[in-house]
């Protein structure tokens, strides 16, 4: 709870040192505050509480997520000082939102009640809305901006009404209370439909196949940290509550009681598929690297899913993965924001003879996209494998080997950046070494190693 | 002191390499590895002294795997192989100037540290992370510091860096699976697993795809020649000197006794296939015309029949298949070393531009013609000693097999030879052509003397390696 | 004591070698050459010691240095054995050895390589003596496959010529088809008996309960393959008359006296097995018979002085393995010593005149050369009379037994080997009568240039002259040495001494006649009507056949060298390219779908938001199904 | 107030409801008119609004209405957003049109 109201008021100082023209000061004390948030956010770890009769329910899952998900705004925070050193006018108020996007995000993961969890996701949202579309004069941007608008609003809506089923289904929107209720054997038919409203919405936020096709032209179009935020902590909050709604309301049970858990899994493991051979299948051909991770994220979106076959079992193995996969998403993007600083696209020709003019930064993004791509030693590795271990415990078999196949395909259009890096002629002089871009990247890629070295560390936070 | 020393030593050396700059980091990558050799002789006293050598540290709990180590005889006969082919590649790349060496030093260490974790791993999935972990250095090797036309080097090698990913993937899969049974990857653990035999086939097949495509088996070989040929000749003879026979050592170590009653009831599948492979090998060889695509073909021909002899599943064939590997690590090396020879000199690996080198170096022919003659197995060097052991076991299965695979004897010396008539007898071809350097020279007295010495007396590896094979007879033959 | 001499034996050539590849250039050509004659001769003398040692005791000595290869069922050891049949190997191997490295000091004078010349030929005889002193089959399988070696780079001794190579390679590679057959012999009496050890191998044999024949033969019939290979026979000979291309001294050491015989060795070494063998041992005879006609037809109209030897050398061998065939393996080897000195001595004959007219070959280009150099003319005269079988010669004795062996056993096999011997006569002296008598018909520049060879040709010359004179004298009909010396080593009762009765001294006439009649017909051609062959292009008919060999090496490439090259261009150009286009299909198949999903994408919100509903109601309609 | 829920029954409060939402979605998908696209959402989720009531007086329990609030408030949020992005687009490309949006795809 500290936290949530510690980060609403981080963000209003941030507001508030704009009208004290201590632009210069934003960002750091921003990260600082952060650190001291995410300190705090230790502090509750392991406390199970509630607030406001049950509005917010902090639990290991909630705290363990909210300090990934501040690890992430941190980076992206920092990454910020430089992206948008052109227009510093703005600085605060994108800083600022972000800062309120992490308190929806954190909103999201700790609600103990539907309507926390509805505005948590609408904070979320309305956030990257403007984030999407603030390139104002980019005709992109906007474009960016109106789609991801319309289909969000749309998503939510159709979430409201998910929420309203269930609702009328248990009279009540308190998680706890419906958990109990959901068990009861005479449940009307809404509240499955409602939590498949949800889920879909949900679902949406993750983009998964197929709700997914708004991924790779917003990706595309907004501005390239806007693209960052999205790919890395939007989609690990989305998954995350995700998890969180099936979870703690109980659904696969009460799905159990009326024989319909069946169907669901079904409907997972169609859904995962369908997202992982999309997403990798479709990015192999991308020639726009922010598109490519786009699809790149909508087939690690199909893995995450697969955690929901096993709820009871899989909370540190999504953490996990989560952690591994936002990690090296930070690292890449930020070796994007570099390369792609004064492009005014993000093609992979910009990335030609990185390897000669800045070894350090191609070799973190080698790394990150090895990590991607579930090669050993790098913490993506044992996300994939930890995945795969529950899913074959719970006999998924199939579906394991489909992700298998998967994961090699996904090998083709990673290495295609990496070919691009090391065997072709710079096209370009790269000047300047921005310290931040180059800490954020060095410092996300080696906590992602770490990871993979002691994996225990984060997996066995949520036992 | 335990095995995990030389891994220390060869990943400190890689990044020491990596640090050294340009200028020193072939020596220094050459340090370390003799440092690793010294090492690995050392264990090798302790080991026949009785001393134990293996680690065991818990690593992650849940799932539970663990960092360990197995020092056996014939995990340390591998390391032995590794550890002694490593400085005599490095020494032998004296002759080229790499730009970025130290980059290229470096990677070298770090994949001879991937495959003597992969030789001693006795974790199932340590061992796959370092089986993948080799994977990484020998790509960046091949792209960045191979040769011959960019675009299509970068084909030859995504395509066998994913194939060979694909290959190994359905392994882990595999080895997921088995832990849900054992309960842990520890190889004894393993070991014990009941499996029924369906099970036990697809498993198999799964490790047999891994590995297929690793040795490899025909007809999962299309990557093999062109990466051969892409690589820096440096890459490739780490390739087909020590990555082969990560392949060919783990179908001992993991697919035999993992899935015994698979590996009987296919039996005589594989052994044809491995057969194929000598014969198939052998013809294609015949008519190429890049000497290193040669070369590869003939590796082709060499391992088909050392897979052969390890699928025969009798002490004979898994003695001679180790035999063999050790040998065949070696003259491989010695000949793609003399390809490269040839290289610095000639700028050609076209064996139509060679010719008449004989009567110009005749130190370096005399070297090249010793090594010829041990790859088609002439009595009295260690190839011989291991194709017969193999040719033999093969022929308690059934005599035919002998026979066809014995026709590497007659076509080996029949591409060999006409490669040797064209490469370096004839007319003195215009080109000049100086012999050996005293660096050059020294690589290939090291390799012969080593085929020449266990060409005669192989008593030592024999016993080094019997041991730990009969242990895995027994875990085949358990049921 | 025993293991020194041995040791001494085997080493000293190796050391030979050693010494002339890495310091020969520096020696200088006479050093070098004297190094390897001595390190040769050393040989021969303990070989004098260890046959002294033999004949005194009379049972051979084991020698065994440590274990080589241990497989599970059967513990190798590199050890030797000298028993009465390897010594008497050893001593013309090291004598004649000796010899013609003497001959080669002069011969090979003029050569830049000598050095190189004289160390293969250590080697060679380094690895001849371990295939004869190796206690088991895969001691003698290293000595048999590096003589072999050695045969190889003395056949392309000159590189440079890649018609050369080509032979040598040939020879190696056919070599190469027989030492298979070896290898699967031997993995068959491993099999059986557990051990490749000859004096284990007997015992085994001999207390042996139910033996499994069939299997043994098939074992019998592999390792006379590899007979076949090293010595020349149908179908694996047709690498010996290439094997011509290399230095003269080498056809005379290798391709006529030594090497070749080993396969006769090898098969009197393991004449128990054999013994066992019947039908393997007729197939033998056989293929020995038929081997020494075709040879010899060949052999009547060959042009090529060295051509004619390599011939008459084959068709000798199967005259060998005819004897084989009967099991009189003493008879044999009676014939490989006789046949040693005087085929060596007709050889080193050529060369001194091949080196006389500075590398002439062909014996339409020669001719009375009998005054230039007389001693060439003599010795070879003599052993032309020698392989002839002309009365008295060591030729006649051996070839004689052969055919009384012949005649006991099959009258049809005879009167081939009796028909082959006529034709050897012939044209051993057509040979002579174009080489020596008449006018010279080679160039005047030539002409100008003839002389006697030198004393370091003559001597071994006269040496093996004599010898090819009196070596008969080992065994006499009647009252053989030789049959008691080998007694010990064969099962059955040493061939089976022909008293001579009237069908014996028939017999021996009619081959005397014979003998003589080939002479006397080749005397009448081309002495009296001194016809010369026609030019290679006017040869026509049955002499055209014979001139090109019966065209078997085209028949050889036809069937098998080129279907293997086409099979290797079409692996290389089609299916390896349709395997990695089927594992590159997999990829393009992929790349493909996505270009068409890209097709998907059109960036309409309309189409996702419908797309989206689509999904949604795809999903609760399931739901109510399910329901 | 319960009554009326009797005699009308909330089956019907649903049906009505769900009609409404589903003309909202078919605006979505069939409006071309971004501002018309904007309001086919509104029906959306006043749709759902109206559901919401209805359960709150079906289960007597006034949370429902409660969180009617927080959908409008959201609602009003969403759209000043929304506007504002149009207006950006309107400025650039002079059209409201969503169809003139295709310019990321592939």
């Amino acid at each position: 709870m500290n936290t949530l109201i510690a980060i609403t008021g981080l963000g209003i100082f941030c507001l508030l040192f704009e009208i004290l023209n201590l632009r210069k000061a934003i960002i750091p004390i921003t990260i600082l505050g952060l650190i001291g948030v995410l300190a705090l956010n230790y502090c509750e770890f392991g406390t199970e509480q509630s607030y406001y009769n049950n509005m917010i329910a902090v639990s290991k899952f909630s705290t363990a997520f909210s300090s990934l998900f501040i690890v992430l705004t941190i980076f992206l925070v920092a990454l910020s000082h430089n992206f948008y050193q052109n227009h510093p006018t703005k600085i605060s108020d994108f800083v600022a939102i972000k800062v309120f996007l992490l308190a929806g995000a954190v909103a999201m993961v700790s609600f103990g009640n539907l309507a926390m969890f509805f505005l948590g996701i609408e904070i979320l949202s309305i956030a990257l809305y403007v984030l999407a579309a603030s390139d104002r004069l980019n005709i992109k941007s906007n474009e960016a901006g109106m789609k991801y608008f319309l289909m969000g609003s749309f998503a939510s809506g159709i979430i409201l009404f998910g929420i309203c089923l269930i609702y009328g289904a248990m009279g009540s929107f308190d998680i706890s209370e419906i958990h109990e209720s959901a068990l009861s054997a005479e449940l009307p038919i809404w509240f499955p439909i409602g939590m498949i409203l949800m889920v879909v919405g949900m679902l949406f936020k993750v983009a998964a196949v197929p709700f997914h096709f708004w991924a790779p032209d917003v990706y595309e179009g907004s501005p390239a940290l806007t693209t960052a935020l999205m790919s890395t902590l939007a989609k690990v909050v989305a998954i995350a509550t995700l998890f969180k709604l099936i979870a703690s309301m109980n659904f696969i049970s009460s799905l159990e009681n009326q024989d319909l858990l069946h169907t669901f899994e079904v409907i997972v493991v169609i859904i995962s598929i369908a997202s992982m051979s999309v997403g990798n299948i479709m990015a192999l051909r991308q020639v726009n690297v922010k598109r490519m991770l786009a699809f790149s994220g909508i087939s690690h979106a199909g893995f995450m899913l697969m955690t929901l076959l096993t709820v009871s079992a899989s909370a540190g193995v999504l953490l996990y993965y989560t952690a591994a996969y936002a990690l090296a998403g930070i690292a890449a993007f930020s070796v994007i924001l570099y390369v792609c600083r004064d492009q005014d696209n993000e093609d992979i020709t910009n990335f030609h003879g990185l390897g000669k003019t800045n070894p350090l930064l191609a070799a973190v993004l080698t790394a990150s996209l090895l990590s991607m791509a579930g090669i050993p030693i790098f913490s993506g590795f044992f996300a994939k494998l930890f995945l795969f271990n529950q899913t074959i415990q719970a006999g998924y078999i199939g579906l394991v080997i489909v992700a298998v196949i998967n994961s090699i395909i996904s090998v083709g259009y990673y290495f295609k950046l990496i070919i691009a890096m090391y065997s072709k002629e710079p096209n370009q002089e790269r000047t300047g070494r921005p310290f931040l871009i180059y800490a954020t990247a060095v410092v996300s890629i080696v906590l992602n190693i770490a990871l993979g070295l002691f994996p225990s560390l984060v997996l066995d936070l949520l036992k | 002191m335990n095995v995990s020393t030389i891994l220390i030593i060869l990943l400190i050396g890689a990044f020491a390499t990596y640090f050294s700059g340009d200028k020193l980091a072939s020596k220094v990558a050459l340090l370390f590895s003799l440092a690793a050799l010294g090492c690995s002789i050392v264990l090798l006293n302790n080991y026949n002294a009785g001393e134990n050598i293996s680690v065991i540290n818990s690593w992650i709990n849940q799932p539970k795997i663990s960092f360990a180590l197995n020092g056996d005889g014939l995990g340390l006969a591998m390391v032995l192989l590794t550890a002694a082919l490593t400085p005599i590649i490095i020494f032998s790349s004296f002759g080229n100037e790499y730009k970025n060496a130290k980059g290229f030093y470096a990677l070298i260490l770090f994949m001879a540290f991937a495959m003597v974790g992969t030789f001693l791993a006795a974790d199932g999935l340590l061992y796959y992370i370092f089986w993948e972990l080799a994977l990484i250095p020998i790509y960046f090797i091949a792209l960045i510091w191979g040769n011959g036309d960019a675009e299509e080097r970068r084909k030859a090698v995504v395509k066998f860096f994913i194939y060979t990913l694909a290959g190994s993937l359905f392994m882990l899969t595999a080895f997921i699976y088995l832990y849900q049974k054992a309960g842990s990857f520890l190889i004894e653990d393993l070991y014990k697993v009941n499996l029924s035999a369906c099970e036990q086939f697809w498993i198999f097949l799964a490790f047999f795809l891994a590995y297929a495509i690793k040795i490899p088996i025909i007809p999962f070989h299309t990557w093999q020649a062109n990466v051969y040929q892409k690589a820096p000749t440096v890459g490739t003879m780490l390739l087909s000197g020590i990555m082969l026979k990560m392949g060919l050592y783990s179908v001992l170590r993991w697919q035999l006794p993992i899935a015994p009653l698979a590996a009987k009831e296919y039996m005589t599948i594989f052994i044809a296939l491995g057969i194929a492979g000598v014969i198939y090998g052998s013809i294609v060889a015949l008519r190429q015309k890049d000497l290193k695509k040669l070369l590869a073909y003939s590796s082709l021909a060499h391992v088909g029949l050392i897979a052969a002899g390890s699928y025969t599943l009798t002490l004979d064939g898994l003695r001679g298949s180790v035999m063999q590997m050790i040998a065949h690590g070696f003259v491989v090396v010695g000949l793609f070393f003399a390809a490269e020879v040839i290289f610095r000199r000639y700028e050609t690996r076209e064996i139509g531009e060679m010719g008449g080198i004989r009567t110009q170096s005749p130190k370096f022919t005399s070297m090249f013609l010793i090594l010829v003659l041990a790859s088609v197995a002439l009595p009295s060097t260690f190839n011989f000693v291991g194709e017969f052991t193999v040719l033999y076991s093969l022929s308690q299965i059934n005599i035919w097999f002998a026979i066809l695979g014995g026709t590497t004897i007659i076509l080996g010396a029949y591409y060999m030879l006409r490669m040797f008539q064209h490469v370096m007898l004839g007319e003195t071809n215009s080109k000049t052509f100086a012999d050996v350097t005293l660096n050059e020279g020294v690589s290939f007295a090291v390799i012969i003397a080593v085929l020449l010495f266990f060409g005669f007396y192989p008593k030592p590896i024999t016993d080094l390696i019997t041991p730990s094979l009969e242990t895995i007879l027994q875990v085949i033959n358990k049921n | 004591m025993d293991t020194n001499l041995a040791l001494i034996l085997v080493l000293t050539p190796l050391l030979g070698f050693l010494v002339n590849v890495f310091f020969g250039k520096s020696l200088g050509k006479t050093v070098s050459g004297a190094i390897g004659t001595i390190a040769v001769a050393i040989s021969f003398v303990v070989s004098l010691l260890l046959f002294n040692q033999i004949t005194s005791t009379g049972k051979g000595i084991q020698v065994t240095l440590f274990d080589w290869i241990q497989i599970s069922n059967l513990k190798i050891n590199l050890g030797f054995l000298l028993d009465q049949l390897s010594v008497l190997w050893l001593l013309f191997v090291t004598g004649i050895g000796s010899l013609i490295h003497l001959y080669s000091i002069s011969y090979m004078h003029d050569d830049e390589n000598m050095h190189k010349f004289f160390a293969y030929l250590n080697l060679f005889v380094f690895f001849m003596i371990t295939l004869v002193i190796g206690s088991n089959l895969l001691v003698l399988f290293i000595g048999w496959e590096g003589v072999g070696l050695c045969s190889y780079l003395l056949i392309g001794f000159w590189h440079k010529n890649q018609d050369y190579n080509d032979a040598a390679k040939k020879a190696f590679i056919m070599n190469r088809i027989g030492d298979l057959g070896l290898l699967i012999g031997m993995f068959i009496i491993g099999s059986m008996f557990s051990t490749l050890d000859y004096a284990t191998l007997k015992t085994a044999i001999a207390g042996a309960t139910n033996l499994n024949l069939p299997l043994l033969s098939l074992a019998a019939l592999c390792l006379f393959i590899g007979a076949c290979g090293k010595s020349a026979q149908i179908p694996l000979y047709t690498w010996l008359p290439d094997a011509m291309a290399g230095p003269t001294p080498v056809s005379a050491l290798i391709h006529a006296a030594t090497m070749v015989t080993a396969g006769i060795f090898m098969v009197t070494r393991l004449n128990f097995v054999f013994d066992l063998a019947t039908d393997v041992q007729t197939v033998i005879a056989v293929i020995g018979a038929i081997t020494s006609l075709v040879a010899a037809t060949i052999g009547l109209v060959q042009n090529d002085i060295k051509k004619v030897l390599a011939y008459s050398t084959v068709s000798q061998l199967g005259l060998m393995f005819l004897a084989l065939g009967f099991g009189a393996y003493e008879v044999a080897v009676f014939h490989v010593i006789t046949h040693a000195f005087f085929k060596a001595c007709l050889f080193l004959g050529s060369g001194s005149v091949i080196h006389g007219l500075h590398g002439e070959q062909d014996m339409r280009n020669m001719g009375g050369l009998r005054k230039a150099m007389p001693i060439t003319f003599w010795t070879m005269l003599i052993s032309s009379l020698a392989i002839s079988g002309v009365p008295f010669f060591s030729g006649f004795f051996s070839k004689d037994e052969i055919l009384l062996t012949a005649f006991h056993h099959s009258i049809p096999l005879y009167v081939v080997g009796s028909v082959a011997s006529i034709m050897t006569a012939f044209y051993m002296f057509r040979l002579m009568f174009l080489t020596f008598f008449k006018e010279f018909r080679g160039t005047e520049e030539q002409k100008h240039h003839l002389h006697e060879s030198g004393s370091l040709i003559t001597i071994p010359l006269i040496i093996l002259a004599i010898l090819a004179t009196f070596g008969g004298l080992i065994s006499l009909p009647g009252s053989s040495w030789l049959n008691g010396y080998l007694a010990p080593l064969f099962t059955k009762v040493a061939g089976e001494e022909h008293h001579l009765g009237a069908t014996e001294y028939t017999l021996m006439g009619v081959a005397v006649l014979g003998g003589l009649l080939g002479i006397l017909i080749a005397y009448v051609k081309y002495f009296k009507q001194d016809n010369v062959p026609e030019s290679d292009e006017n040869i026509t008919g049955l002499s055209r056949l014979l001139y090109d060999k019966y065209y078997v090496d085209e028949i050889y490439d036809a069937v098998f060298v080129k279907p293997i090259n086409v099979l290797s261009k079409f692996f290389r150009d089609h299916v390896e390219t349709v395997l990695s286009a089927a594992v590159f299909g997999l990829g393009k198949i992929a790349s493909e779908i996505a270009f068409q999903g890209k097709k998907l994408q059109t960036g309409s919100i309309g189409l996702y938001l419908f797309v989206f509903v689509l999904g949604l109601c795809a999903i609760v309609s399931y739901i109510f199904l399910a329901q | 107030m319960g009554n009326i829920l009797n005699q009308i029954g909330i089956e019907n409060y649903i049906f009505l409801s769900v009609v409404l939402f589903c003309i909202g979605i078919f605006g979505v998908l069939y409006r071309r008119n971004a501002i018309i696209v904007f309001m086919s959402i509104e029906i959306m989720l006043n749709a759902v609004n109206l559901l919401f009531v209805a359960f709150s007086t079906y289960h007597q329990d006034a949370q429902g209405q409660v969180f009617v609030f927080f959908s409008m408030a959201v609602a009003a949020a969403e759209v000043a957003v929304g506007l504002a992005i149009l207006v950006s687009i309107f400025r650039n490309i002079g059209s409201i049109s969503i169809d003139n949006l295709k310019n990321l795809k592939g």
